[in-house]
């Protein structure tokens, strides 16, 4: 029974979604300042969290200033594990999306594809937490001002020697999430920002 | 033992001490009330009870601090 | 092993068919093989702890002992030569070559102690350099706060006098290390276990039944209550809960520890009892206490005994106490014969804080303690005039209140060892005085904390039953020997509908973070 | 009188006992008209026997794949093992088990599973533990059954009750008691059949839409545990003359990478075996997703499951040399029946569905 209701409440919450990243309010974000962006983020969560009364105090708590492991898009921090559904909103339509389920129960993995970046994200109870950002071009970059195209020299630079895997990538973790700057020949290929479980 | 029992009484005025036999079962003394006696024993007596003597069997009743205080004044 | 664990079900019952199986003359050799295999779950890298701990306590003791055997041989068989001055100095000789061992085996153990409350509980607060000794970052040995005030009363029992030390090692061994009191107590006096955890036991079926019953209880508190219950309390020692929620918090903490601590001895006495070995309570009720120094008589009460009778009162009948009291009385009269009183509180509070933690909370939380007491105990005559005069203050309805007030009261105090950070304590107390944030019971704040509507009803369900098994044990007559005079049908089916809600109610298991017993930190 | 007494307390045990397995009957979920993928496993035992290929994996076989249409068509008989988020370990002692029951000419494998080294995938760890649930609690008790337990449990399934939970589950459905519903009580003592010889069928289309991403990865090796266990499988299927046959499921995402698929033509040329990439041939075995699917291009749906199954089954009876039983009359009336029910519930389903449309 707890089953079908978490269910429900998913694909509510899933139409919410696209509804959200649907609803072409992006000419308008594009308009807007960054600041007055996360606040418009922070007041959509604000007004989910009253809708479903059990997240207000979530939403209190996952305010995270942006680190190495938050990537910064156009002025909306996109933390991992964070809450979907404000970072959609203030990012507006997706170029492409599409949702994966899992073999069995438990809600839907979403992939959403913009311009420079891809974010996924997982089902964790009845809400969407970002799983993973892949990004795309070299129009975005890193906390660090790393970008696709860098010279591996450069990333060494950024991210020290030790965080080089030996043979094509650096990793930097905080046990929590993980960035993954893959380097092709001399230069950077991918940059991937994950979230780690356990 | 006209000492002990001024002293007693000092302590705790609503008990009669010649009677009482139960004065650490009952919870009549607690630990605060025994090494306030002791230290009067102390200063009256010239008696010091050490630590290992403070157990029920030696503080239940008047009698038996004053066998106490003759048995260690013996030693 | 946790008790909670069906690994150590497992172990307890294959431990209980051996026991009664195997020839009574061994029955205390099972207990000490079990007792280290319990133990080595745990892991091997303790074994030096308690091992070190064993033979010292059984060299020191056999050898005063043994001093103290031949100086009353030689005071008996010179009985006539001897002036009492004689004797007197004889037995002052013995006692400080003892002494010379006596304090060292005590410093040396209780070095250890110290040093792993200070060093190895959180490497974080190490005074040592972590890098240096990140070995050591191990966590603290099992139970060393336990077995170690044990068998230490045991060393000062023997130097006193009062306990004759045991010849055989592994007897000694069994005492340090007997299982069931390593996880969180009872801490067992050498005088009043030995008897019963050397003896032979036949299978008693009454007593078997009975250990049995009492651990199911211990699972109940802990399981259904106290593990649910810790979710909310979690989440109310984040920064946001303050005023009535704060107070909410110590009410939660007072019912979790209750469930915790009480529990967690249920099951320890418990287990001794379906053994035939017989271990002291270490709780009367003690949330019926109508004020703080009761209660403290009547929670952890092997603790407070063992601080009593090994701290406070060597402390304050030593001679400079002693004497201390004589000139204090002829400046201040009266109330001076009380001051070695109050510097014995405040080193036995002391201490009792350090052990529970090398942390300034705990500190604090201890000395609080101690405050409150003296503080009524200097009032107690105003008290008692107080009652004297106004009849009405000696009815059941005042009962009441007193009780209600200790309880409010002690959850305060209490509350503070939940905070690592004091100033963030005392934040939260002064936040009483001003946040009438009365509204949190009612707006959907409860719902939030962790527990859904049916934890609440599960939780509530359960401490009323806690209250009204003790409320009807107010007369110090065990609930079971009550639930005896039931018919057996109606019995046996109140112990199943026992098992079943712990089956199905308990916290455990997966999805369930099974918060360790409390005091099994300490 | 003792010996009274004796009776009253074996009386009590067993009646308390009798009555907890009762209860724990009732807590256990019964994966009926919910989340069916949790009761596949189970179903296999009345179907033990007498099948000549078996298929082992997740929902890349169990979604894909038709044994109906496998008899329907070139009379093979088969059965599939499947269960949601197998993984390699789980596979491997699922044929381990196999083998205990019937000795198939052709096990089946997809490869897919070589991703997942260590027991993780995304997500929370309670629902790896749930996935591994339904795999093992199905299984009758074997060393293959424990074995699996082993390679299976979560570092935190492994600091609470380890073992003791699958033996007795109560242990692990304890709180699922605010959720008993009727279905509970109606299926205490039997479970209706969820499948179609493991076959668990969807009628439902959604067509494909946008390209999943391709999110290059740092290293495309497969782990060591995976090649550990697919070695095992291989040597296993050598011991009981079992041709094993590797394949991947030709299904969009998750993504199957190409450095992934050299491994795996590398693999089967080494060890001598067959490996089909049916991601290469959905042409040729006339895949539309446009109609084939019913969630964008990750499992197919029953008419995508038919074609393929039509296209497998030419290779397993033309190339495989897998005899056709239709002719068996030991076997027939058994496959008869089995036929009928696959077209009612294609039937039904199909029903449902425009119902649902409508």
């Amino acid at each position: 029974m707890k089953k079908i209701i978490c269910l429900m409440i998913a694909v509510v919450m899933a139409a919410g979604v696209l509804t959200a990243c649907g609803s072409g309010n992006s000419g308008n974000t594009a308009a807007t300042t960054a600041d007055q962006q996360t606040t418009a983020a922070a007041n959509a969560d604000a007004a989910k969290a009253d809708e479903t009364g059990a997240l207000a105090a979530d939403a209190q708590t996952e305010a995270p200033a942006a680190d190495r492991y938050t990537f910064v898009y156009k002025g909306t921090n996109i933390a991992l594990k964070a809450e979907a559904a404000a970072i959609c909103e203030a990012l507006g339509d997706a170029k492409s999306y599409t949702e994966e389920t899992s073999c069995a129960f438990d809600g839907l993995d979403k992939n959403y594809t913009y311009t420079s970046f891809i974010m996924t994200t997982y089902p964790d109870g009845d809400r969407d937490r970002v799983n993973s950002i892949t990004l795309l071009d070299d129009t975005v970059s890193t906390f660090d001002g790393i970008s696709i195209g860098d010279s591996k020299d450069k990333v060494e630079e950024v991210y020290g020697a030790d965080s080089f895997n030996g043979v094509n990538a650096y990793i930097m973790t905080d046990g929590d999430a993980q960035l993954t700057v893959i380097i092709d020949g001399d230069k950077v290929s991918s940059i991937q920002y994950t979230a780690v479980f356990e | 033992m006209e000492q002990l029992l001024e002293i007693l009484e000092g302590l705790h005025p609503e008990v009669d001490f010649e009677l009482a036999d139960d004065l650490i079962d009952a919870k009549i003394f607690d630990s605060f009330d025994i090494v306030t006696l002791v230290a009067e024993i102390n200063a009256e007596f010239d008696v010091a009870i050490p630590a290992e003597e403070l157990i029920p069997e030696n503080f239940n009743s008047a009698e038996a601090i004053w066998e106490l205080i003759q048995r260690l004044d013996e030693e | 092993m946790s008790f909670t664990s069906i690994n150590f079900l497992v172990f307890f019952g294959i431990l209980i068919i051996l026991y009664y199986a195997l020839p009574k003359k061994i029955q205390w050799i099972v207990l000490l093989v079990a007792s280290y295999a319990f133990y080595l779950f745990a892991g091997l890298k303790y074994l030096g702890f308690i091992l070190f701990t064993t033979i010292t306590t059984y060299l020191v003791t056999r050898y005063m002992d043994g001093r103290i055997k031949a100086q009353n041989e030689y005071l008996k068989e010179h009985k006539a030569e001897l002036s009492k001055e004689d004797k007197k100095a004889y037995k002052k000789q013995v006692k400080s070559r003892n002494r010379l061992w006596f304090i060292l085996t005590i410093v040396v153990n209780f070095g250890i102690l110290f040093f792993c409350k200070a060093c190895l509980v959180d490497p974080l607060h190490s005074m040592t350099d972590s890098g240096v000794i990140s070995f050591l970052s191990v966590g603290l040995p099992f139970g060393i706060s336990f077995y170690m005030f044990q068998s230490m009363g045991y060393v000062i029992d023997v130097y006193r006098g009062k306990a004759e030390a045991e010849n055989n090692f592994f007897k000694v061994a069994l005492f340090v290390s007997f299982f069931p009191q390593l996880v969180q107590g009872p801490i067992s006096k050498w005088e009043q276990l030995k008897e019963s955890l050397f003896a032979p036991h036949p299978f008693d079926r009454r007593q078997v039944a009975f250990g049995l019953q009492r651990m199911l209880w211990g699972f109940f508190k802990k399981l259904v209550i106290a593990d649910r219950i810790a979710v909310a309390i979690g989440t109310l020692k984040g920064t946001e809960y303050t005023g009535v929620s704060f107070f909410l918090l110590t009410v939660f903490y007072a019912v979790q520890i209750y469930g915790d601590f009480t529990g967690g001895i249920d099951i320890a006495i418990g287990v001794g009892e379906t053994l035939g070995v017989i271990m002291p309570e270490n709780f009367i009720r003690p949330y019926f206490s109508k004020n703080i120094a009761e209660y403290w008589r009547r929670w952890h009460i092997s603790l407070n005994e063992w601080m009593k009778s090994y701290i406070f009162y060597p402390i304050t009948v030593s001679g400079p106490m002693l004497k201390l009291a004589l000139k204090t009385r002829k400046s201040l009269g009266k109330f001076g014969m009380r001051i070695p009183v109050y510097i014995g509180s405040l080193l036995t509070w002391l201490g009792t804080g350090v052990w529970h933690g090398f942390n300034l909370h705990f500190i604090v939380w201890g000395l609080m303690n101690c405050f409150v007491i003296v503080i009524s105990e200097e009032l107690n005559p105003l008290y008692e005039k107080f009652h004297q005069k106004y009849s009405w203050s000696n009815t059941r309805g005042y009962n009441v209140f007193q009780i209600l007030r200790m309880f409010v009261l002690m959850n305060l105090i209490r509350a503070s060892d939940l905070f690592n950070d004091v100033g963030d304590y005392f934040r939260r107390m002064g936040s009483l005085a001003w946040q009438f944030n009365f509204h949190v019971l009612w707006d959907g704040t409860l719902m939030n904390l962790g527990l859904n509507a049916v934890d609440y009803v599960i939780l509530i369900a359960g401490i009323v039953l806690m209250f009204l098994v003790s409320f009807f044990s107010r007369d110090d007559v065990s609930f079971r020997v009550k639930l005896q005079k039931i018919p057996w049908m109606v019995r046996y089916l109140l112990i199943f509908l026992l098992l079943l809600a712990v089956i199905l109610f308990g916290s455990y298991g997966i999805g369930y973070d099974a918060s360790n017993f409390i005091y099994n930190q300490f | 009188m003792k010996k009274k007494l004796i009776g009253i307390i074996l009386i009590t045990v067993i009646v308390a006992a009798g009555l907890l397995w009762l209860v724990q009957g009732l807590l256990m979920p019964k994966f009926m008209s919910e989340i069916p993928e949790g009761a596949m496993i189970q179903e296999y035992y009345e179907n033990a026997g007498g099948n000549d290929v078996i298929f082992i994996s997740d929902c890349e076989v169990y979604e894909n794949f038709s044994p109906i249409t496998l008899w329907e068509d070139y009379g093979i008989t088969s059965y599939i093992r499947g269960s949601a988020q197998q993984l390699i370990w789980q596979s491997y002692y699922l044929m381990e088990e196999t083998f205990r029951y019937e000795t198939p000419k052709i096990m089946v494998f997809n490869v897919l599973e070589m991703k997942y080294d260590t027991p993780q995938s995304t997500g929370a760890s309670s629902q790896r533990e749930a996935y591994n649930r339904m795999t093992l609690d199905g299984m009758k008790w074997s060393s293959s059954k424990v074995s699996s337990i082993y390679a299976s449990m979560t570092q935190e399934e492994r600091e609470k009750d380890g073992i003791w939970s699958y033996l007795f589950p109560i242990l692990r459905y304890h709180d699922r008691w605010s959720e008993i519903s009727g279905e509970d009580f109606r299926y205490l003592f039997q479970r209706d059949k969820v499948t179609d010889n493991g076959y668990l069928m969807q009628v439902k289309v959604n067509p494909v839409g946008d390209d999943y991403p391709v999110i290059p990865l740092v290293n495309y090796q497969f782990g060591e545990n995976s090649y550990y266990y697919l070695d095992k499988m291989v040597e296993l299927c050598k011991e009981h003359g079992t041709q094993l046959v590797l394949i991947k499921a030709p299904t969009l995402s998750p993504i199957w990478y190409d450095e992934w698929d050299q491994q795996m033509v590398d693999y089967a040329k080494e060890h001598d075996l067959l490996y089909i990439n049916f991601l290469d041939r959905i042409d040729e075995i006339g895949i539309d997703w446009n109609t084939d699917t019913y969630d964008q291009g990750l499992h197919l749906n029953v008419y995508g499951a038919e074609k393929l199954s039509r296209y497998f089954g030419r290779i397993l009876s033309e190339e495989l040399g897998v005899e056709d039983h239709r002719t068996d009359a030991r076997v027939v009336p058994r496959w008869t029946q089995k036929c009928e029910t696959y077209m009612n519930r294609k039937e039904t389903l199909e029903k449902e569905l425009q119902a649902v449309v409508e």
